[in-house]
């Protein structure tokens, strides 16, 4: 399989292939070696971390449904440095480009995160995760277009890093936020992080909330970047239920640079070379390249925004 | 791509209507160790499922499994010849114990599962154990799958339909007197090992126990499966899903 | 099986059963009565009725995923007049509350609706379709409390009968408009509307937009009425994904008082009975009742909003 | 509860190996019409599929169906004495002609269903008509299916593999000098259907089409089935399936 051709760039970042782990299914980064081919991958990406080390949410924190999963994992994590001086080293090896995830309760925990990570080597991108819906102490950042555009402001001044804004899906039009945080300077946006859902367990009578992913979510999921890529002009990650080789491409044709993997990175770990497998097929059939075939039949797209 | 495997099922049984005992193409790397487990696919369920590894030889695994909900369900509809998406070995494996202790294993239901392995074990190694194995009753008992050998078995069923009369844990605490333990390697539902763990800190016992969270990577990627322990919440997936009985915070 | 203890009230509408159809699936209301036995519906309700007839968006307008179906019928319906003159005397020889849907491009449609309707005989509510998101030439009226607000202020002003509020599930936070809706005087709320989303056909390489129904939405729209349960103390109609007698009772554990089927009442026309069914062998061993049963797992309900 | 029933399977035929023939207990009221359809919940697929009775005695019910995807696949897999969960008889039918015209019947692939049934209920009444059917290739062809009787048979297929190279609608355009025909009933691909239309038009000859269109309710609640017409958009599973070919804007 010539993986060449799958090479895109978002913006200053260049990965091999479009195919990416999403945060929160690929740990730190390395740890998926013996289970998935990591040739197929694009791009590393950690777990969001925080500040200070995090415990996350009492167990239980995984409920399932036919088509897709609930979790409610809470941001559990070693923090940004004990990742720094443990495991930042062993992701350069790897040869990918680094993208770490970070989050935590508030803007500024945030913003430390990516101070103190600014200055480490190896880093390409830094995922602002502003959609967690399992802290309950705050409320979701990219719920709110203001708040996104602050703290993309604030990033943008203390790194040169690349910056990914991760929306939540749970807003009323999720061109609001994307809009903003592109207006902030986020260099790509990751669209979406998991729905808001509920489950009510009839073992312990017990009603538990968290966030929904897998392939119940795609329809949804493929709407927002399709709407986004209507509105914005940098580069998206399409995130959210992809399940098959068919929906990564619709994902692409809704508008998506590159695709972020997470339920089903899981449930079949060789779904990134099966992607890498079809679209090289589907790009020789239709003698066409990749970056072509972005947004292909995201009929609405304005011309002018397309730059 | 070592763990994650397509495996042929080279035999079925099914014993006493609900329970099913696959054996399956070994291609596992490395080879497993008792207490490790695989998370099958089982096309009845949207995540996969783990299930101990009841014995392993250079060319087949064996499961043990009983048919609980819609996984199992299906699992147990597979047929010889057919394949299993899975991923494995996975998970830490019960601690290889010194010659010189008295080792007791307690099983309680499907519990049976990673001991039936660690007793093979056990028992190639030659060293000295005993078994004891309880079930809610004579229709879920599963005794004549205890590996032939030198060791003392003893059986128990909470209704007495067969074996004692008493569950697994209060014959293996009427037994302590005459029967000397130094360590226990146990796996079985969580009130079973919780109860365990108490007898065996009142009687300064070493014990090690395999818990059963629901998982969904299997792999200590999701941080999904986490049980409370002393030192923070611990993967049971990875850390696990043995773990020494004092490091569990019970609950 | 006897009905009678699964009569229930939310304020002024007294149900002889719980379980409703969703506007949408049941056409005017009468149609289905060789298909389904309504004697296990607690009231008629209609499609989405506009002021003008309504020709609705150009086929194809449904699409199916693995577990629930996007459409885009774009509220075809024979308009209000036609309805009063043509289907409205067949409904009420049913005995049971009718409740029409009206809906619209503007506030000012919807308002027509209820006024002209409001003369007639025999309507027991009106619910405010205030959330199809398939009407390309205008905004979703309940994604914005103000609006909301407005709608429903106007039209307690010209109606004494029943107004229930039906919220579209592609907000923030669906209280907002929730309450919104209740402080501008709504008797009931229905809780949810279909969620946006996008499918692409392979065969014709277009893409659809959409709402989304079925299986696939309902931990969403649990916690959706989970929600609104713990903010607003007017009764809330759970819709959304019901595909079972278990998930029925769970939408009632959240805080429903009464629940809608929408897709699954075309998929398994008994459902009705199975659903009350159900609820009467849960009542009975559990020495409870319906009254008592609404929003029982739904544990952060505030004391003080419980009225 | 009238046309909401569970139907057991009487017997299972397969052809060609990707078609089905089912006969079903005829549990159906009123007695159904030819056009009329059964939407039928599959298991393959989240939403029921709709399928012409292909004919219907005191007894039983029969459908004819081509494996074509995930729902008619699951469906080929029912065996004889299983049960199937159908909406029906739903749509309305074809209007029964003036025995004084000269009728034919024009099939085209799996638009043989529903003719057959309005071929054998105009041999019952003992009228006169011509049977144009047409398939893509020899395996495709079903015509062994046609009902014994005394009537003008015409088969083509596109490859020419079996009976007349051509397509049904240019073997019946061809032989309308010979064969007059002066109403039409008709049903196959949406293509066909237009293209016959049009010949039907110029020459001044009656039509009746059956459409295929994506269904839900197929009960005309929900207006998900609609095809345009000149009185505006029309629900195929109440309004039709079968339509005045006049009325149908063909796009
Ligand atoms: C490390 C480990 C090893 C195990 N080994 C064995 C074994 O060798 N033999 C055996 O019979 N069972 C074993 N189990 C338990 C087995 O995984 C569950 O019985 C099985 O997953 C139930 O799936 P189901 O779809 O049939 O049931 P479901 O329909 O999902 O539900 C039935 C019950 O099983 C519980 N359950 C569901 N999923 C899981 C999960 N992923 N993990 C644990 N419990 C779950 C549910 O809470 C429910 O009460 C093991 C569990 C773990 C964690
Ligand atoms: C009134 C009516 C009567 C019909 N009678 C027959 C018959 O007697 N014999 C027969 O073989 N076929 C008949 N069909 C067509 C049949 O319904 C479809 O072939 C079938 O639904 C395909 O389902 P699937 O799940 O196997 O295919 P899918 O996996 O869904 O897809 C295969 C193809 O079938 C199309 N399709 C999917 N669902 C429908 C649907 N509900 N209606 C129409 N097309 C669909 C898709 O667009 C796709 O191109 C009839 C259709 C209608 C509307
Ligand atoms: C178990 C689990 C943990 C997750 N943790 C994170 C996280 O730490 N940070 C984050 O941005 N997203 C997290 N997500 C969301 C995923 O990255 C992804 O956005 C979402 O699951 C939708 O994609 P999917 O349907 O492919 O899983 C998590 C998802 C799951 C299922
Ligand atoms: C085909 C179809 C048509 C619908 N039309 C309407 C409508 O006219 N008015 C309305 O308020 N909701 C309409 N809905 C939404 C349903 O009433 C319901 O809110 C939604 O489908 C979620 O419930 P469900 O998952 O049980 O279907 C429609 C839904 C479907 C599937
Ligand atoms: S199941 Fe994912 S960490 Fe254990
Ligand atoms: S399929 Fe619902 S109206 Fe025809």
């Amino acid at each position: 399989m010539d993986l060449k051709q799958l090479k895109i760039k978002l913006g200053k970042l260049v990965l091999d292939t479009p195919v990416l782990p999403a945060s929160g299914t690929f740990g730190y980064g390395d740890e998926l070696q013996d289970v998935t081919d990591y040739k197929f991958l694009g791009a590393i990406i950690t777990k969001t971390l925080t500040w200070e080390q995090t415990q996350g949410n009492p167990p239980p924190r995984i409920w399932e449904f036919e088509n897709g999963l609930m979790n409610s994992i809470g941001l559990q994590n070693i923090g940004v440095r004990c990742f720094a001086s443990e495991k930042l080293s062993c992701l350069k090896k790897l040869k990918k480009p680094i993208i770490v995830s970070v989050g935590g309760k508030s803007p500024e925990d945030i913003l430390k995160c990516i101070e103190f990570l600014d200055r480490k080597n190896g880093i390409s991108a830094f995922e602002l995760n502003l959609s967690c819906p399992n802290i309950k102490t705050s409320k979701i950042i990219s719920e709110d277009p203001r708040s996104t555009f602050n703290i993309i402001k604030k990033a943008k001044k203390i790194t040169d890093k690349i910056i990914i804004a991760k929306l939540s899906p749970n807003v009323r039009d999720i061109c609001e936020t994307g809009i903003a945080a592109e207006e902030a300077g986020a260099d790509i946006l990751c669209a979406v992080n998991t729905y808001k859902g509920l489950y009510y367990d009839w073992n312990n009578k017990k009603m538990y909330t968290g966030g929904v992913s897998g392939s119940m979510i795609f329809p949804m999921a493929l709407r927002a970047v399709y709407e986004l890529y209507q509105k914005v002009s940098i580069p998206i990650i399409g995130v959210g239920g992809i399940s098959s080789e068919k929906r990564a491409l619709e994902m692409i044709f809704a508008g998506a640079s590159a695709i972020g993997l997470g339920t089903f990175l899981i449930i079949n770990p060789e779904l990134p070379m099966k992607i890498c497998k079809f679209l090289i097929d589907y790009l020789k059939t239709n003698h066409t390249n990749l970056q072509s075939i972005i947004g292909l039949y995201n009929e609405k797209r304005q011309k002018e925004t397309d730059c | 791509m070592k763990k994650h495997k397509i495996m042929q099922v080279l035999s079925k049984k099914i014993y006493k209507e609900k329970f099913v005992e696959l054996f399956l193409e070994n291609d596992l790397t490395p080879f497993p160790r008792p207490g490790q487990f695989l998370h099958i696919l089982t096309g009845g369920a949207f995540i996969r499922r783990p299930l101990s590894i009841a014995g392993c030889t250079e060319n087949s695994v064996r499961i043990l499994f009983e048919i609980k909900g819609k996984g199992t369900k299906k699992l147990s509809e597979i047929s010889k010849g057919q394949y299993l998406d899975i991923v494995g070995p996975v998970g830490n494996n019960f601690p290889l114990p010194d010659r010189k202790k008295e080792i007791s294993l307690v099983a309680g239901g499907m519990g049976l599962a990673p001991l039936l392995f660690l007793a093979s074990q056990l028992i190639s190694e030659k060293m000295n154990f005993k078994f004891f194995y309880g079930a809610r009753d004579k229709g879920h008992l599963l005794d004549f799958l205890l590996p032939k050998g030198d060791y003392k078995k003893f059986i128990s069923t909470d209704d007495g339909s067969d074996g004692e009369k008493l569950t697994v844990v209060e014959m293996f605490e009427r037994k302590l007197n005459n029967e000397k333990t130094d360590i226990v390697f146990a796996a079985g539902p969580y009130q079973m090992l919780k109860a365990l763990s108490e007898i065996c800190r009142n009687n300064n016992i070493e014990a090690y126990v395999s818990l059963e969270n629901i998982m969904f990577c299997g792999l200590g990627v999701c941080q999904g499966c986490v049980t409370e322990t002393i030192n923070g919440y611990k993967r049971v997936c990875r850390d696990g899903p043995v773990f020494d009985h004092r490091e569990i915070k019970w609950t």
